[in-house]
């Protein structure tokens, strides 16, 4: 057994919970003791939210370049709002001089389409996946989309 | 000239495509899954488009998402990077048909290339030399099987035409046993694709695999760049890679070279491909397919050549004109890149999860094409690699040199890497030597298990 | 086992949990223990400690590329102990066969030339900056010293 | 070859060394004072001796702790960098007289050269233009002085002998003034420096700064590599540097160059070195000083001559031939160097401190030679550069554009850098068209704040 094998033994036995181990070989005989911590039961989880939080930024030199489409809103809202399922231009009404599906303040049900995102030509229909009134229409007619982009705010 | 480009991809790759464009006073429009908002071709980019959640499937290979992220952005071409949907013929069609240029070869072009079969039989037409085999699957009557093969010649490999991942695959050294491996060949392929189609062609026990870089414009002129060695590879997957090669001398890169662009000319080729050939220790060379897209190694190319490819291949699908001629493209030192990825230097396992530094190497004829940085977050869903890291030297010799330097200052903390095991492949003499095949890295591994036995031996008398 | 493969050992041992080991091997025996601070069982986990202790440290990529010379020891302890105000060559007497300035035990005053660190041929006397008796002889005759290095311990 | 190099500097130039003595295989010992020990220079070397304290003059000038760090350590050979005691005759002399190789040329010819008296007159001797002047003090008679000046020639410049930071200079451009400026330059001269001596020389308002790179072995062989042009300058200190240079053609690159061989033998120039002239707007052409030791810029020639510099210093100070003759150094392409400084890119003030997220530019073409890494602590005892960043591009207007995206690439937070001032230079016209002069940043600002004001007043309305 060489430095580098036992090194080896050693930081493998280290994370397990034996607190004795004696090996005998041909000449070589290592013996390894540690007095290892009772276990803690009650012990509260590692509060990891810190360093995540800051895992997650970039430099200020590149925040600066902030992407064009970040609209994002915070996911807690993320149940209340109708998003884009694909990517392309936003229109409220089916057509240029056609009233526009809903109006802030119109109540709608689950499933009724309140917007159309047009896609390779293709209009789109959007459906709302809740029902209530429309608090908010977050995108102005004729605007890019992205997938995921929040487009109306609905209300319960 | 382009005014905006939307680059379909994610990683290094992207971002070598933004820095070209920036350098060519191009703007630039990123896509991205919902993951990768952070991502650094993001954040480099001028724009971005987020075109699905984490599955590649309905992100970075939605094709009308990333069709109507160009349209809505104004992007006039697209570039594809490589893997996604490089090579996917529908796509480049899609994006034609919507007058967004392709930035590759005609769809058609990557259609043919990307149908194996049609691909040997183009390049036959073509002159070019192809790997000897039976021309299509084998017929059921033994005599016809046995007469292909002596055609053939032997060794043989018997494969499965609706084949991949090894199964329904055969090497046949005995001529005797050939019909037995054919029908256990069938069964399993039978079983696994429920197909039991095979065919055979010869097998190559220690070859090389040796590329050679190509561009072409839409105006008739066609040139190769030289070759890379691509042998160092872990079950098909590169590792390093090298130009020159160190098998290739200047009789055979003009051979080999003369064939790459005979390729080109039987299929039309236009923009940046590869044409991957084996290579066998005899000096005989076959081909085995064409890569119709940019590679990830082709910044080894771009060090010995001093030519841009990412800006040559804009320009050309631009419409301009190659700016330059087969006899203006000069070889210079010798260069090989190392692909970093993030896995365990032994098992192979990957190792995603968080950077927590990161420092790419330096200092003279060491570039680093990498989309890490500290604190980025490597996502378990993509590709391992985390950068390549490319240098240049005089020589072979000082290219290694520079190379076992430069892995000695990277940082990649956090993540297990593969610098360990590059490490130990450039301190081997028969790396060094550069004699090795494609069996290399498995024979490596091999030797290295052994040596740790006889040193435990030895420390144990 | 040599010197230097042992000290690497303890270093490596040092940050582990272990607190006995035991090697016999070819007429060699080594024994380490260390007495661990006793787990505190009721405290919760260091809420991040160890990545504000990590952020001032190297990666450990470099970290391994550790300077030959790396002996220093904690700047609570500086004050009592003689350091080379110059780089050079230690020797515990002024010649070959004379006897060392000072031995462990010994009482030394303020002043007292206690070793020699010959650099480019001169031979430079180093007093002590402190009364007391030496406790430790840090460097090994004829070893190489650099700036600052910890050359002799004095008790006060 | 040598076995061991210690390296007698630290930073960037540090590294840049130790890189070289690793591709070739040399051992390196570090030196360091006691805030240092943490600095990328110690921790990429083999082996680090601590010199002394934080105090340059205690440490990085402590020529008897570094003579004996090189012995207790067994090197062979010591670099000396830039800076520091790189120019210091009386250190090469001891490192020698120790048998130690000086990787630098001979004492004497250091010693003749830091003489700018004796530099001027050897030039001279060796029929290398230098700047039209008095030869010597002017004299106490009226007469002698107004004959000295009409054959020097109007705009002239008044120094003083012992003079620098500007005291006892005067500038004249009228010829009835020139007795005035003398006497009143002699009484301030006398002031600040207890000497009243002056001299007289042509003084060139708008004159560029260009150098050339020579580098000779000990067997007579003397190369130059080309000039670089180095007027982008602030109060003396080069910001940006390039090559070619703007204002250097063919014709006058071969006589330039021939001016600089001229010059090497003069003083029997041997190992790397750089030749100054001043260029005026005529494209005259006068030796200014030269610099016997390795430039912080020398990047820029390495990456259009593809020539490893410190290597080749190595090897000639190891006695080697040189590896290339004259006609062997061919120059391609473009390279441009931007000197990232710990400094407010306003007001110049140092800003030292913690970098708290490094991550240096990548991708083709792009090199970074610098001793920063995220958490490092710039301390404020030292040089307040971080990083030089290197580019090089098949003309002058790709590698501006490509040194703004890698400037807009590059991180360094937490302390102030002068990079916003390089993104704003690299953006101006008239930095773009290569009319530049030494006086040029000064200009600049001038027009900024004119830019400024007008901006200013139209927002205002």
């Amino acid at each position: 057994m060489n430095l580098k094998e036992l090194k080896d033994l050693v930081k493998f036995l280290d994370d397990t919970r034996f607190t004795e181990v004696e090996i005998e070989q041909e000449g070589i005989r290592v013996r390894l003791a540690q007095d290892l911590p009772p276990t803690v039961v009650a012990a509260p989880p590692a509060p990891m939210a810190a360093p995540a939080a800051q895992a997650a930024s970039v430099p200020t030199a590149w925040a600066v370049a902030a992407p064009a489409y970040d609209v994002r809103i915070p996911a807690e809202n993320n149940g209340r709002v109708v998003t884009s399922p694909i990517v392309g231009t936003f229109y409220r009404s089916p057509g240029p001089d056609k009233p526009a599906y809903v109006q802030v303040g119109d109540t709608v049900s689950k499933g009724q389409v309140v917007c159309i995102v047009e896609a390779m030509k293709l209009m789109n229909e959007i459906e709302s996946d809740f029902s209530g009134k429309v608090a908010a229409v977050l995108v102005e007619d004729g605007q890019p989309v992205e997938f995921g982009q929040p487009l109306i705010r609905i209300e319960p | 000239m382009f005014q905006k480009i939307l680059i379909a991809n994610r990683g290094e790759i992207a971002i070598r495509v933004i820095r070209a464009c920036k350098e060519l006073g191009i703007k630039t429009v990123a896509i991205c899954s919902e993951i990768d908002q952070d991502a650094l071709h993001v954040l480099f980019a001028d724009e971005r488009v987020c075109v699905g959640p984490a599955d590649n499937a309905l992100s970075y290979r939605n094709i009308p998402n990333i069709v109507s992220a160009a349209s809505v952005t104004g992007a006039d071409a697209i570039h594809p990077g490589y893997g996604f949907l490089a090579e996917n013929p529908h796509f480049a069609e899609v994006v034609e048909s919507c007058g967004i240029t392709f930035i590759g070869p005609n769809h058609h072009v990557i259609a043919q290339m990307g149908d194996k079969a049609r691909a040997k039989a183009i390049m036959k037409a073509a002159g070019v030399p192809v790997v000897p085999g039976s021309e299509g699957i084998l017929p059921d009557d033994d005599a016809t099987i046995l007469k292909l093969a002596d055609q053939v010649g032997l060794p043989i490999m018997v494969k499965a035409s609706a084949g991949g991942g090894g199964r329904g695959m055969r090497v046949v050294t005995d001529r005797a046993k050939l019909l037995d491996a054919v029908s256990s060949a069938k069964k399993e392929a039978a079983a696994a694709f429920g197909n039991d189609d095979v065919y055979i062609e010869r097998f190559f026990p220690t070859s090389r695999h040796v590329e050679f870089q190509v561009i072409a414009d839409t105006h008739g002129n066609t040139v190769h760049l030289g070759e890379r060695d691509c042998s160092v590879q872990r079950r098909n997957q590169k590792l390093i890679e090298e130009s020159p090669s160190p098998a290739v001398d200047d009789d055979l890169r003009r051979r080999m070279g003369a064939a790459a662009l005979a390729a080109c000319h039987g299929v039309g080729y236009t923009n940046a491909g590869t044409v991957e050939f084996l290579l066998d220790p005899n000096g005989d060379f076959y081909f085995i397919e064409m890569n119709t897209r940019i590679q990830v190694e082709h910044p080894v190319t771009e060090m010995v050549t001093g030519i841009d490819l990412i800006k040559e291949q804009i320009r050309v699908a631009a419409g301009e004109k190659l700016s330059f001629t087969q006899e203006q493209v000069k070889h210079k030192g010798h260069a090989i890149e190392c692909r970093i990825n993030a896995e365990d230097p032994r098992s192979f396992l990957p190792s995603p999860g968080i950077i927590s530094w990161y420092h790419p190497p330096g200092g003279p004829g060491v570039r680093v094409d990498s989309a890490a940085y500290t604190n980025y977050a490597v996502p378990p869903q993509y590709d391992s690699m985390v950068a390549k890291v490319i240098v240049h030297g005089d020589n072979r010799a000082e290219a290694i040199a520079k190379m076992r330097r430069a892995l000695e200052e990277i940082v990649v903390d956090g993540i297990k890497t593969t610098v360990p095991l590059h490490l130990e492949v450039l301190a081997d003499e028969v790396f060094q030597k550069g004699h090795y095949s494609t069996r290399y890295l498995e024979e490596f591994f091999k030797r290295q298990a052994e040596k740790r036995m006889v040193d435990a031996a030895v420390s144990g008398q």
